[in-house]
């Protein structure tokens, strides 16, 4: 079947030289490389109902089975735009006999639920990939990057591999007072869950310097865990590594259970998915809101200190828009900002297409690169170019590294990738301090 | 929502791919034109009535074993008039078929092999390079046929062009005139031919070549051989007398 | 799992209701219409005639005797035995024939590989062909399984386009020629098929011991599905009857295999240009299968690509040490071999590729003798004694008491 | 003198349905029927479930049977044919025989006066030997059509006819003799997905380790038989729907190989089987097409009796007076069958009695 247009030539079987005699004469015969090339032949003969009973026992897995072959997947799935992928593909392959664990195709997946909002037999691949994933963690076939962040995780409580104790350094040359849990315990409304990439990685840590400026302006109560917070790991429970998430999970909590808070906000979708819907299943229910939710019901107190002539387009992260449902307030936040025109894609809301981060690509980057014709977030940078932004807008920790290096891989190095809280802050006039609050 | 203005590098992101069919430099009016060529074709009607893809085609298809090729495609991209997907056919699928029409099973009654003989005709008629590529080894073979009467000659056994064959074929180039003339039919003693075609029933086939345009498709393929032909045959025909 | 002849279930090949499109396929009754309205003659079957039924039931007759041979350029180019074999058993039951060299070839295995031509070239020169065995009085009979089932679509191309049957008739006309069809396009396996009795009336050999798989050639039983012989006693009517029954009547046992209605991998072009294709298929769909399910001493075919493929494409295989080494021969051969003629004489086994001596050792034929006696002919050739040897050195006259 | 009777040609569901319907108006039905029993199709094959929810058949059957037999407005006449109608609507006289190898005793013709009459003959299946592809139905005894899996199923044991064994991996084949301009039926014969859903269900609760497959163009499961047989078929009894049709079946040692092309994935597939299954359409039974010659009923192309009023009469024929219903009139599933006979019944009903002239609009 030709794969995006492309006819898929046969597969040969050639030897570079080969002597063959004859069974009438005995006499022999050179018949090097072309002269001697056969074909594998093409017929898929293994049919059968083995492969969905396998993944439907796992929990999770059964629905993989209930497709009927409509389609109408393959044409909203992320990875099938830069690739040959899609739940009605896997599915056809379990049922002619392909071993989903051993399949290249098993670590593609970004779990972004796009096939999912479509599929009208309902069959959740974000349930049934992961739970494969599950059963193929001790097999051959788990690519070495995803191997070495679940290790990463365990060891050092998140996936960069920094030492916890340097977890809350980024508050340093914040300018405003970041107030630390561990030295003092007394109750606090926002526990703020800063998690890995905001803690660690420099883009991260500007983003999260911007929120501690606007939080304060806005005088909010809040508070972080510093080398305490461990990451929540829901993208590695999507990569497979449940076991991991629970035991993340278990010591998350036991820290969280030293304090008093009313609600716990975020900044990272994955770690707002876990604690909104993973949490509870396991005990644990808390008052969760993605940052971007605690902060546009206070746009109207910001006092801005200027304009920001700024076209910009915005990226709804799969987690806290597709598989949450809030698209609103990350809106509401960039349109109060004086001086932004909001731009919205053609692929957005509910619609959005995947920047290649969630359910394990964020680390699967050169693995997957096999398999695409260029990368997910490339192909998303591309079409926020082609809105003709200025500034393409995020609120995930993930995406503003992964749309950076992808703006300079695609010719785009003048389209600014940010987070909200950013061009928040720099509308307050940033780092200069309380000015930027209107009393009360 | 403002218009861009310069075109931004890259191709149109919401596409999957912008060239699907991997031609998107070929301008659509040739693409049209030829499949209006293939549609014009007395045959095509009675070779086309529709597709619901069952598959029963490729399911008897020999090529669709090895090739990714297939029947049904073929009849799908005309039955949709999909320009595009037909001229990427005629440029890397018609020459895989196997021309055995297992596919006449077609419960719609299409006859997909019917259908690519019909391409094959136009590509060769407008000299696209699948056709050149396919019959670069093929001239000497049509050489052959139109100037002999007949296809496939003893004196084309040779080793060197079969030795996948296995040395007994080369026992037939070595023995080739002797075991001519140990056959016991009497028309089958020659080594350049089949059998021996009389001279008259030679000028009459030129005459079919010439009539009927069969010679001119030639020329659009292998100008060469198309001009050694056209000399062999316009002399053999004032030789006797007959002029077109 | 073989097949034998009768224990097949024979329930009669039902007459379907009227919807039934494929009931009124009559080319023989429209070619007849055609000639009433004057627009072409048809070359009527006068002599005896074996009447055999098609697939959906419609009666052909095959003319036994006073036959135009159409040969085979494939089969007197690189399988001459084929054609020879064809010639020595019609000698041998005491038909006429007439081996014509006003004869072209049907030029359709270039058609079909490389397409430089068109249907009026096509239909130009099966009619002209057709004209010369009119002139001649005797009925055509097609050697060539792939001009047999050009010639059907031809036909039906004809009896469908007035303005192909103007064309063609011009051009005839220029050649000072009819346009003529014969009143029935026969294939030779039918008549080995129809004849079969005689031929196994004349059977010296013994073949109850000789295993066969048989490869129906595409064109015969695919193009024009409704014209090919079917009968209730083969395979329930299910599968075409030539050459299965041929080789039943001569006592063989017809043994079946997983691939039955695949193509040989001939491809026109590819056993030609490209030959990985055709090595695969052959071997892999065809030989190994055969081998594996049915283990045949032989394999029938009754097309000239077909022996082609099937008998070259072996011996590149064993390059990769695939399951090969298994003889071809047509159904013609077939019958030559069962009626006693000379392996190499008569059936020219030397121009094939695949092994053939393990099935005359089980004929019971002595093939060291027998090649001993053609290098005999062969000597006697270079010393001059004769030009060509005829159909006498053929049966070994000049042998002397045995 | 008007008359109070109508002929109901066809002792089937149908039939049944019609004549249940015309005495319920308080006239008389009179059922012919050629076999010595009443059921039809249903009963004639022992059809084990009834789809779409698959509760045993014979029961419904015979319940359906004798609410007839019980109403003394109706009379049953088994093992007779119609050998003619003369007559004009509202006054027809039908002329009566015993049918040839019926078990009743051969006794003269008969007349029956009537006003109107509702044709129920239904429906024969396609034989397969006509099939366009090689399914090898007279080959191989492990080829099989629906009505013979019906059968088995309705005996609780299915079982491969080559060895007596219960089979491992089962398919089905579907538009066999249906949707197919070669063989001259180009219609869809409707039921052929649902039933086929259904029996896969029921042999996957029959033989739970076998594997079962339905090779298919789309699925044609109408209304509810799409939540209550092919979804439920898919996923508690893990059917495997492929989409593609089979070209061909061939012998593989004991086992039979099938072979088409996978559709979705491009690609020939060629799998083992141990019982095909032919999916069957359709077609006219010889009943209907004797029945339609004799009363100069016209047929549709495809040798059903023509509706000339449709869609929205779908009973009507070319004949006044005589209605059709039913698989006669075409493809039909039982909802069809017993719609449809209400409306020939209640059609032919309204040639008994004129209507009171104030009522009648102008």
């Amino acid at each position: 079947m030709p794969s995006a247009g492309r006819k898929v030539p046969p597969v040969v079987v050639e030897k570079e030289r080969a002597m063959v005699a004859s069974t009438i004469s005995g006499r022999e015969v050179e018949l090097p490389a072309m002269w001697n090339r056969m074909f594998e032949p093409r017929v898929l003969t293994d049919y059968g109902p083995d492969g969905f009973a396998a993944i439907s026992a796992l929990p999770g897995g059964e629905s993989l089975e209930w497709c009927y072959g409509c389609g109408k997947c393959v044409a909203v799935c992320p990875v099938d735009m830069v690739g040959d992928y899609g739940p009605r593909k896997i599915h056809r392959k379990v049922q002619a006999g392909t071993q989903l664990q051993a399949h290249a195709g098993l670590w593609l997946c970004t779990t972004c639920g796009n096939c999912l909002r479509v599929c009208p037999k309902q069959v959740d691949m974000t349930a049934v990939m992961p739970a494969v994933r599950e059963t193929a963690l001790d097999g051959a076939g788990v690519p070495a990057e995803l191997q070495d962040i679940f290790e990463k995780t365990f060891r050092y409580g998140n996936a960069l591999g920094q030492a916890q104790r340097r977890r809350a350094q980024w508050a340093d040359r914040a300018g405003v007072p970041v107030r630390v849990m561990a030295k003092d315990p007394r109750p606090v409304d926002v526990l703020f869950y800063v998690e890995d990439y905001w803690s660690f990685h420099p883009r991260g840590q500007d983003a999260a310097r911007a929120f501690a400026r606007v939080a304060s302006a806005l005088g909010i109560d809040w508070a972080i865990l510093g080398a305490e917070e461990r990451t929540i790991g829901d993208s590695q429970r999507l990569a497979g590594e449940k076991g991991l998430f629970d035991a993340m999970a278990d010591d998350v909590t036991a820290v969280l259970a030293r304090y008093e808070f009313a609600r716990i906000v975020t900044p990272d979708p994955h770690a707002f998915n876990a604690m909104l819907r993973e949490y509870p299943r396991r005990g644990h229910t808390f008052d969760v809101l993605h940052y971007t939710q605690l902060l546009a019901p206070l746009r109207g107190q910001i006092r801005w200190a200027k304009e920001l002539p700024l076209k910009v387009t915005f990226h709804d992260p799969c987690y806290l828009g597709r598989q949450n449902g809030e698209y609103d307030a990350p809106r509401a936040l960039l349109e109060a900002i004086p001086g932004v025109e909001l731009l919205e894609m053609g692929r957005c809301r509910d619609n959005a297409y995947c920047c290649g981060g969630g359910g394990g690509g964020m680390w699967l980057d050169s693995f997957s690169g096999d398999h695409m014709t260029e990368r997910l977030s490339e192909r998303r940078v591309r079409e926020a170019a082609q809105t003709g932004a200025d500034v393409l807008a995020v609120c995930c920790p993930y995406e503003v590294p992964r749309f950076a290096d992808a703006a300079k891989s695609t010719g785009y190095e003048d389209l600014r990738v940010c987070d909200i809280v950013e061009l928040i802050d720099e509308a307050m006039a940033g780092g200069a301090g309380r000015e930027g609050v209107t009393g009360g | 929502m403002t218009v861009t203005t310069a075109q931004p590098p890259g191709p149109d992101a919401h596409y999957k791919v912008p060239d699907l069919t991997g031609y998107g430099d070929v301008a659509d009016e040739v693409k049209v034109r030829l499949f209006e060529q293939v549609k014009a074709d007395i045959r095509f009607g009675d070779y086309l009535y529709g597709c619901y893809e069952c598959g029963i085609c490729v399911g008897a298809c020999p090529s669709a074993k090895f090739y990714d090729f297939s029947p049904r495609r073929i009849a799908q991209a005309a039955a949709r008039e999909d320009v595009d997907l037909v001229y990427q056919q005629m440029q890397e699928d018609i020459w895989e078929c196997s021309q055995c029409f297992s596919c006449l099973r077609c419960p719609r009654g299409n006859n997909p092999g019917g259908i690519v003989t019909i391409m094959r005709e136009v590509a060769v008629r407008n000299g696209l390079t699948s056709a050149k590529e396919a019959l670069v080894a093929y001239s000497r073979i049509i050489y052959k046929i139109m100037s002999t009467g007949t296809q496939v000659s003893p004196d084309m056994l040779r080793p060197d062009a079969f030795p996948d064959w296995g040395p007994e074929t080369g026992d037939v180039a070595d023995n080739l005139e002797l075991w001519r003339r140990a056959l016991p039919a009497e028309t089958m003693h020659t080594t350049t031919t089949g059998w021996a075609v009389a001279e008259r029933t030679l000028v009459e086939l030129f005459v079919i070549w010439m009539e009927t345009g069969a010679l001119d498709l030639v020329a659009r393929v292998d100008p060469g051989l198309y001009s050694i032909l056209q000399e062999l045959v316009e002399e053999r025909l004032e030789e006797e007398g007959i002029e077109l | 799992m073989s097949i034998q002849g009768e224990a097949l279930g024979c329930a009669e090949v039902a007459e379907g209701p009227v919807a039934d499109r494929r009931q009124l396929e009559d080319p023989r009754g429209e070619l007849l219409e055609l000639e009433r309205q004057g627009e072409l003659i048809v070359q009527k079957i006068d002599r005896e005639a074996i009447i055999l039924a098609t697939k959906y039931g419609r009666p052909k007759r095959i003319q036994k005797a006073h036959l135009w041979h159409h040969k085979s350029c494939g089969q007197c180019g690189h399988i001459p035995g084929y054609s020879t074999s064809i010639f020595w058993v019609m000698r041998k039951l005491g038909y006429d024939y007439c081996d014509p060299a006003d004869q072209t070839s049907c030029t359709a295995w270039n058609y079909y590989a490389s397409a430089t031509s068109n249907s009026a070239a096509q239909a130009a020169v099966a009619v002209r062909n057709f004209a010369a065995a009119y002139e001649s009085g005797y009925f055509p009979l097609i050697h060539c399984g792939t001009s047999y089932g050009h010639y059907k679509e031809v036909r039906e191309e004809l009896i469908r386009h007035p303005e192909l049957r103007a064309q063609v008739r011009a051009i005839m006309a220029k050649l000072g020629k009819p346009l003529v069809l014969p009143e029935e396009i026969v294939h030779y396996s039918e008549w080995f098929y129809a004849l079969r009795a005689e031929i196994a009336a004349k059977q010296v050999r013994d073949f109850s011991g000789i295993a066969v798989a048989v490869h129906p050639a595409c064109h015969y039983y695919k193009i024009v599905s409704g014209d090919a012989i079917y009968s209730a006693d083969i395979y329930g009517g299910q599968r075409t009857a030539v050459v299965t029954g041929l080789a039943q009547a001569l006592g063989a046992e017809v043994r079946d295999y997983s691939t039955w209605f695949d193509c040989c991998g001939f491809g026109f072009r590819h056993i030609l240009v490209q030959r990985d294709f055709t090595r695969s298929f052959a071997t892999l769909r065809k030989i190994e299968v055969m081998k594996e399910e049915a283990n045949p001493d032989v394999v029938l075919t009754h097309d000239t690509g077909c022996v082609t493929t099937l008998d070259k494409s072996q011996f590149a295989a064993q390059a990769h040490g695939r399951n090969v080494g298994l003889a071809v021969l047509s159904d013609a051969q077939f019958a030559a071999l069962a009626m006693g003629a000379h392996p190499y004489r008569v059936c020219q086994l030397h121009w094939h590729s695949a092994d053939y001596r393990p099935l005359l050792e089980k004929m019971g034929i002595d093939w060291e003798r027998a090649w001993g006696e053609f290098q005999s002919d062969l000597r006697r050739l270079e010393r001059g004694e004769k030009r060509y040897l005829d159909w006498d050195d053929a049966d070994g006259v000049a042998d002397g008491p045995r | 003198m008007f008359s109070d009777t109508v002929v109901v040609i066809g002792g089937g569901p149908g039939g049944l349905r019609a004549a249940h319907g015309i005495a319920g108006t308080g006239n008389r039905a009179v059922l012919i029927e050629q076999r010595d029993y009443l059921g039809g199709t249903p009963v004639a094959e022992k059809y084990s479930g009834l789809t779409p929810r698959g509760e045993p058949a014979a029961p419904q059957i015979q319940h359906l049977v004798d609410s007839v037999t019980a109403d003394p407005l109706t009379e049953v006449r088994l093992g007779t044919e119609v050998v003619a109608l003369d007559g004009e609507p509202g006054a027809f006289t039908v002329t009566l025989r015993r049918a040839q190898g019926s078990g009743a005793e051969a006794v003269g013709d008969q007349t029956v006066e009537c006003g109107a009459v509702v044709i129920a003959t239904g429906f024969g299946h396609f034989d397969p030997s006509r099939a366009t592809q090689m399914y090898g139905y007279f080959e191989f005894p492990d080829v099989i059509t629906q009505a013979e899996l019906e059968l088995m199923l309705s005996e609780h044991r299915v079982l491969r006819p080559s060895n007596g064994q219960p089979p491992e991996r089962i398919c089905f084949v579907q538009c066999v003799g249906s949707r197919d301009r070669q063989i001259g039926n180009e219609y869809c014969s409707k039921v052929c997905c649902g039933v086929a859903s259904k029996e896969a269900i029921e042999i996957r609760q029959l033989l739970p380790s076998s594997k079962v497959f339905i090779f298919y163009i789309d699925m044609r499961t109408y209304g509810y038989w799409e939540n209550e047989i092919y979804w439920p078929a898919q996923e508690q009894h893990h059917v495997q729907y492929v989409k593609g049709l089979i070209t061909e079946v061939l012998p593989k040692g004991d086992r039979l190989l099938v072979r088409g092309e996978d559709t979705t994935m491009g690609r020939p597939m060629e799998v083992l089987m141990d019982l095909v299954v032919l999916s069957v359409g359709m077609e006219p039974s010889t009943g209907t097409r004797d029945l339609a010659k004799l009363l100069g009923v016209r047929q549709n192309k495809y040798g059903f009796i023509e509706a000339t009023g449709a869609p929205l009469d779908p009973v009507s024929t070319n004949r006044e007076g005589v209605f059709a219903c039913g698989a006669a009139l075409g493809p039909a599933d039982l909802e069809d069958t017993v719609s449809s006979a209400a409306g020939a019944a209640l059609k032919a009903v309204g040639y008994l009695r004129p209507r009171p002239v104030a009522t009648a609009k102008a």
